[in-house]
């Protein structure tokens, strides 16, 4: 299945850039993510937790970063496993300089999905996962609105995620803590691009809802 | 995990037992009590087959938890006539032909005894309708919904 | 196909139900009808660590009229008899006409008015019908209990408000208005199946014949059922016309809808399906309400 | 032919045990001990396996046992080739990729067994897929039939240098010059999609091995009992006496059943021998979808040449055939689409190549129907192209092509699946299509009301096609008659049954010599231990080829009685009758005897049996034909489509039938309703969605729809003609095809027919969002 798409982030490019090195914040943007891990410059890996209505389940993945052209573009493979399935996906993730404020973000890519998830629950691919990215989206649009008015003294907004009740919940206490921790946020050396991600979890959590 | 205690009546016979949670009622009726007319096609609700009266009315025994008819009143297709007395429906689907593998068959009975009490005069439509939720991949439905006009003749008002 | 092992936990009360909830948090599940939970299990796509069963709380399930003239239903009470009490059909006809519609009779006999609300499917007609009829939901959990607007219930598919700890205990729908009429239009691949598209419509006219209040909810086209705003905006104050259906109907297919392309519909199919739909469902409602039904 | 019970719409035998609940299937034998089998599937459709590592689930409480290819060793190989490829096709290409078992090194398709685990129930047994890592590198797969050829595809079988599985060219007369000649020549892309046989009773499979008997006892849901415990016992290097396999009542076949060294019947009795406990296996309704078999998928580019007045020239035929990732089942399925593409017109020149293909899908064997749809639909479409492009009508054109009586025996030049030159041998094709056009009223229909309700603004529509179904092919059954000294009767016979009521006609064809009730008839269908010899059950082939047999068989018993009697009678035979469950003489009624007394005579346990008389009223008898007999039949469908929502209502469904003599008329028409149903889902419902990258997309009934009964026609009607074959005694054709035939492409035509031929629709499987995006196309 082939994926398009883009995303105006209100924040410089610098200031986009800086939020995609904090891994918490990715986290914080997809649902159930336990952890985030680096392995090395190019590799991660990741547990995910992920629960849409009535299907659950962990995922286990990995994520490979190529094809840098910092700050402005990247290739993205994606390996994600779990009981019920598995996602695996390449992208391209671009990030435009969309006049002072504001950073274009483009993403396309190939995402397979197979097993349990492909074979019974085709039905929510879609709206599960538009949803999920639109979500996500969200949350980071937040986040990053949050960590500029920390950076400009100001005492951060309140911040308050928009979807699931667990996932508000773990995204709102990431952020406190990515917050709290601003000035010694652990920077990983190399962008971890959320968008293809955030469709393998989309898509891998499309529920049966027989 | 722990098994439950519980105490089902099944086609008027109590019987104790200790299930875990997990055990489909389906797979309690056929393989815990041998009640094996019961029958299994598709464990996600579509099919039909494992229909049973739960309390009187007809429900999937695939999408309930043996622990759940703990207290509950279970009828199943042995509860009707037997090989040498058949039930005036079982006659029905005899004569009109309206079985050939006869796998789904247990689960359209099941369905269609409290349907025809409901509707003792039933028209084609209300009988297509009423067995629109079991599927049966021999008759091609015909003979079933003749079998149906037959029995509503047939049984007792 | 058979579940995973589970804790099972049967309370018999709405507050022990409450209680073991917030102990279980994220590990509980509730178990209501079970008719997508069960399934969901089976394929091993759902796997709970405990399931909060409430099957043996008599006390939640019930239709019964409310003060303000309306009804009240609770959370456990069985589909079917939703769909066979006359008081309900004749108080809210668009419930006579969505119901029988819901999958199968046998999975209706089981299946739970609130189970089908809280579960969320953007392709479930509850959901949808629960915003066309302006209900009330309530919620309660051990620490606390609201009310909630059906409008603000869904927040995505399969997801809504409720915190893992919260139970629907009831869903309140008010009355109908005089001369209000509704319409309920599905197009699905079989009968009992999901809905590729579907449209519920209730309208109410004022003493000049125009429209008043016009609740057009479309279903199986978005994220969550969606409460056409177009249609409001196009309708309340005017005359009831032909017209003026085609237009909301044009206007809900290209703005409001976000529909998804599957391996029986694509995308464009059920955009032209909700076109068709709101049109015929305006006019029956439109008609109905001038009827008085 | 008719007789007292031999052609009667008698009442089924087995019905009532079935309707009582109290008829064994698979799934209800319950053996002291037994185990019970998951396999841990791969969700990679094509795929390197790295390592498999189960040690984990060993530790898991109530798990026994955990294998995978590895643990097999020299056991593990590639199953037999069900069914070869016939050596009569001169020049044909095939490259045989058997079934593995279990898979090894590699993954060909989504759902292909990785591990088999062995636990004290089903639920721990799945509890382990949990369990076991599976290092695994993702291949690119291959799905797309035309783009599998070109080169630098991803290989299913890397051992070959292509992904062709087969190439096979047929040809009689010479097409080229016919398309020199001809006015017309019409040439179309047309795709057959991929459907399921989804019996309601998915498979299983029960083993015990009894080691001081050393006799093992297999259960199995097989639609070829004979065959599989043959392969059984050369895989265990037993003696095929050491091997029983039961069929318990079959909850449907419908073809995939016929398949076997499969995971399930190759790996546990191996497993069961190590274990010395039982085993059971069955399958869910995922598996069935993701690994058992299914079939249909062709690409056809067809092409048909004719005079402007409409008489056919030639028919070109080159298609693409989907075999999954194995072959073990030959080229059964496209060599039936060969032989069915023109069998019912005169087509004096036709070219077929067949490009079998491998791709990373579940294999491919046959599915009611067998490849005849397909052939059916890609000429009915031509057809009814033609029909459009010279402007004529739809059942014109079709009666004008038709072959008529006089032209049979005709041999057809074009090799069948089984291994023969097809051979019509009888039938009337004008008749069927006169006698449906005239049931359904489509002149009237043509005329008048479909002129006035498409005035109303209905979008009302008529298909009307014709078909012939090849049936009752060889290579032979057996079976044996005996009464017993209670005076009934014991049939034997080595096919097995799925629903299709052989325990009442072939009782029928019994009763009828011996003049025993039916209800005192009993049948044992699929028991080697009963009858050992025989092919199985598919192909339309049970009531005509073992019915003959049985019939042969009951034959010899009739035989036997007279001869008996008329030596205790001191009678002629001449002047004996039977019927009553005796024997009696013709002038002197009082003077008669039971049979079962008789049986007893005929077994005697002192003096002396003369030579060339065997003991008993017993006989055994085989019949093979020489080739299939072909049934054939035309049908009408009347349609109504919502031009808004595109929803399309069959209102009227006529089907004109020839079988040849019916054993049964009742069971006779029960099969017909049932294809009916099964093309009436191939055409708007049913539909396996393969992703590009293997992927099955409908692996549940909440994607795969099955009809309904509100999706049946309002109204059915079918009409018989009887052209009996020669082919066998009986003059009996096989049926159990026939519905699902000839139905989407009626029902195909019907739609075009009810947008007003605004569109031309060149696929099998139609939904209302298809329509909706061929009338976007057009506009």
């Amino acid at each position: 299945m082939k994926i398009e798409g883009e995303h105006v982030f209100k924040g410089p490019r610098q200031a986009v850039w800086e939020m995609f090195r904090d891994p918490e914040v990715l986290a914080s943007a997809m649902p159930g993510t336990q952890s985030l891990k680096k392995i090395d410059d190019q590799h991660y890996e990741g547990m995910m937790n992920v629960r849409i209505g009535p299907v659950s389940g962990s995922f286990a993945g990995q994520l490979t970063v190529s094809n840098e052209n910092l700050p402005e573009s990247c290739t993205l493979t994606v390996d994600g496993r779990g009981a019920a399935g598995f996602a695996k996906g390449v992208g391209n993730v671009h990030f435009f300089e969309n006049g002072e404020s504001t950073t274009l973000m483009k993403y396309d890519g190939e995402v397979t999905i197979g097993g349990t998830l492909a074979s019974v629950g085709q039905r929510m691919i879609d709206s599960v996962s538009k949803s999920m990215i639109k979500s996500a989206f969200e949350t980071l649009d937040k986040a990053l609105e949050a960590r500029l008015a920390a950076k400009s003294g100001n005492t951060p907004i309140e911040f308050k995620p928009p979807t699931e009740a667990e996932f508000a919940k773990n995204v709102a206490k990431d952020m406190a803590g990515g917050l709290t921790n601003v000035a010694e946020v652990r920077m990983l050396l190399y962008i971890v691009p959320v968008a293809l991600l955030f469709l393998i979890v989309a898509l891998i959590a499309r529920g049966c809802g027989g | 995990m722990d098994k439950f205690p519980i105490t089902v009546n099944v086609n008027g016979v109590r019987y104790d037992r200790a299930v875990e949670p997990r055990l489909l009622l389906s797979d309690f009726l056929r393989h815990d009590l041998c009640l094996t007319g019961t029958h299994v096609g598709c464990e996600h609700g579509i099919c039909g087959a494992c229909t049973i009266l739960f309390d009187g009315e007809p429900v999937r025994s695939c999408l309930i938890f043996a622990v759940q008819a703990n207290g509950h009143d279970i009828r199943t297709v042995e509860s009707l006539g037997s090989t040498e007395n058949l039930h005036p429906l079982q006659e029905a689907f005899h004569e009109k032909h309206a079985l050939q593998c006869g796998f789904c068959t247990p689960g359209f009975l099941m369905t269609l005894i409290p349907f025809l009490e409901k509707h003792p005069k039933p028209t084609e439509e209300e009988i297509r309708e009423a067995i629109d939720g079991n599927i049966c991949r021999c008759t091609g439905y015909e003979n079933i919904i003749q079998a149906v006009k037959l029995a509503s003749e047939k049984m007792p008002r | 196909m058979k579940p995973v092992p589970f804790n099972y936990f049967a309370p018999t009360s709405v507050e022990e139900a409450l209680d073991k909830l917030a102990e279980l948090g994220y590990d509980g599940k509730i178990l209501a009808g079970g008719q997508s939970l069960v399934p969901a299990m089976n394929f091993r796509m759902a796997r709970p660590g405990a399931l909060v069963d409430l099957n043996n709380i008599p006390e939640l399930a019930y239709i019964k009229p409310t003060s303000e003239g309306g009804l009240a239903i609770g959370t456990m009470t069985r589909d079917s008899k939703v769909e066979h009490d006359p008081k309900v059909i004749e108080m809210f006809p668009l419930l006579g006409e969505v119901m029988p519609n819901i999958a199968h009779a046998q999975i209706r006999n089981r299946g739970t008015f609130g189970g089908s609300i809280a579960h969320a499917d953007p392709a479930g007609q509850l959901p949808a019908i629960s915003i066309a009829l302006d209900a009330n939901l309530f919620i309660q959990s051990k620490s606390k209990e609201r009310w909630v607007k059906a409008t603000d219930f869904f927040t995505g598919p399969f997801m809504t408000v409720l915190d893992p700890d919260d139970m629907l205990v009831e869903i309140v729908l008010p009355p109908h208005l005089p001369h209000t009429g509704s319409s309920y239009q599905q197009v699905s691949r079989q009968r009992g199946g999901y809905a590729q598209a579907a449209v519920a419509s209730v309208v109410t006219l004022d003493d000049q014949n125009r429209c008043k209040e016009a609740r057009v909810v479309l279903i199986s086209v978005g994220d969550t059922p969606i409460l056409s705003a177009r249609a409001k905006e196009i309708l309340v104050g005017q005359k009831p016309t032909a017209e003026a259906f085609k237009e909301v109907a044009q206007a809900i297919a290209a703005n409001e809808i976000d529909p998804a392309t599957d391996i029986h519909a694509t995308a464009d199919y059920r955009r032209h399906l909700v076109e068709v739909l709101v049109e015929r469902s305006l006019t029956i409602a439109f008609d109905r309400a001038k009827k008085g039904v | 032919m008719a007789g007292k019970y031999f052609g009667q719409p008698i009442l089924r035998n087995e019905d009532a045990q079935l309707l009582s609940g109290k008829a064994r299937f698979i799934d209800d034998i319950d053996l002291p001990g037994m185990l019970h089998a998951a396999f841990l599937r791969s969700d990679f459709a094509h795929a390197r396996i790295k390592k498999i590592d189960y040690s984990a689930a060993l530790k898991r409480s109530g798990v026994v046992a955990v294998y995978t290819a590895e643990d097999f060793g020299d056991f593990w190989r590639p199953g037999p080739l069900q069914v070869p490829p016939p050596t009569a096709i001169k020049g044909s290409v095939f490259n045989a990729r058997t079934l593995v078992p279990i898979a090894k090194d590699k993954v060909r398709f989504s759902g292909e067994p990785l591990a088999v685990i062995i636990a004290e129930s089903r639920y721990i047994a799945e509890d382990a897929f949990d369990d076991i890592i599976v290092e695994i590198e993702p291949l690119d797969a291959v799905n797309d039939l035309e783009k599998a050829l070109e080169p630098g595809a991803p290989l299913v079988h890397e051992d070959l240098d292509s992904n062709l599985a087969a190439d096979v060219v047929q040809e009689r007369g010479n097409y080229e010059e016919a398309r020199a000649k001809a006015d017309v020549v019409i040439s179309r892309k047309i795709l057959v999609n991929r459907n399921a046989g989804a019996a309601l009773e998915n498979r299983g499979f029960v083993v015990e091995w009894e080691e001081r008997s050393r006799q093992m006892t297999v259960w199995a849901t097989t639609q070829a009992p004979i065959p599989l415990r043959n392969t059984i016992a050369a895989r265990m290097g037993l003696f095929e006496n050491q091997v029983r396999v039961i069929t318990p009542f079959i909850g449907g076949g419908f073809g995939p059943k016929i398949m076997t060294s499969q995971a399930d019947d190759v790996l546990l009795p191996w497993i069961a021998m190590k274990l010395k406990r039982p085993i059971k296996w069955i399958e869910d309704r995922r598996e069935n979808f993701l690994a058992t078999t299914s079939e249909r998928d062709q690409v056809h580019y067809a092409e048909i040449a004719l005079t402007k007045e409409g008489t056919i020239l030639g028919v070109k035929d080159v298609f693409y055939h989907n075999t999954g990732a194995y072959d073990p089942y030959g080229m059964t399925v496209p060599l039936n689409t060969q032989t069915h593409t023109v069998s019912n017109y005169r087509v004096p020149n036709f070219y077929t190549q067949i490009k079998m293909v491998f791709t990373n899908q579940m294999v491919v064997t046959p599915v009611r129907g067998a490849g005849r749809p397909q052939g059916v639909f890609v000429m009915e479409r031509l057809m009814d192209a033609a029909a459009r492009e010279l402007n004529m009508d739809p059942a014109e054109i079709r009666m004008k092509n038709l072959l008529i009586p006089d032209e049979f025996p005709l041999r057809t030049g074009i090799i069948g699946q089984d291994f023969v030159e097809g051979v019509l041998d009888s039938g009337n094709y004008k008749k069927n299509l006169e006698k449906t056009m005239e049931i359904v009223g489509y002149e009237k229909f043509r005329k008048e009301i479909q002129p006035k309700l498409r005035a109303e603004g209905k979008h009302v529509g008529i298909g009307i096609v014709t078909f012939t179904e090849g049936t009752a092919v060889g290579p032979y059954e057996g079976a044996r008659v005996t009464i017993g000294a209670n005076g009934k009767v014991n049939v034997a016979t080595g096919i097995s049954t799925q629903g299709q009521g052989h325990f009442t006609s072939f009782a029928q064809i019994v009763a009828e010599q011996v003049g025993i009730d039916v209800k005192d008839i009993n049948v044992v269908t699929g028991d080697t231990a009963h009858f050992h010899w025989g092919a199985g059950t598919f192909a339309s082939r049970g009531a005509a080829v073992a019915g003959s047999a049985i019939h042969n068989a009951a034959v010899k018993v009739r035989e036997k009685i007279f001869s008996l009697a008329s030596k205790i009678f001191e009678e002629p035979e001449e002047n004996l009758e039977v019927g009553d469950g005796k024997v009696w003489v013709k002038s002197n009624p009082s003077q008669s005897m039971l049979l079962g007394d008789l049986a007893l005579r005929a077994n005697p346990t002192r003096g002396t049996i003369e030579p060339g008389v065997e003991p008993g009223l017993e006989a055994t008898a085989y019949y093979g034909p020489p080739y299939g007999a072909t049934g054939a039949g035309a049908v009408a469908m009347i349609v109504n489509l919502d031009p808004e929502t595109m929803q399309v209502k069959v209102e009227h469904f006529v089907i004109v039938h020839d079988c040849g003599t019916a054993i049964n008329p009742m069971i006779l028409e029960g099969q017909v309703y049932g294809g009916i149903s099964m093309g009436i889902g191939n055409a708007f419902y049913e539909k396996m969605v393969y992703d590009d990258n293997g992927q099955l997309l409908s692996a549940s009934f909440m994607d795969y729809l099955m009809p309904q009964a509100t999706d049946m026609p309002a109204k059915m009607e079918l009409g018989h003609l009887v052209t009996t074959t020669p082919l066998n005694t009986l003059g009996i054709k096989g049926v159990g095809e026939a519905g699902a035939i000839p139905t989407p492409a009626a029902f195909v035509q019907a739609v075009e027919d009810a947008l007003h031929g605004q569109v031309e629709i060149m696929e099998s499987n139609l939904n209302p969002s298809r329509i909706f995006e061929y009338l976007q196309k057009k506009q």
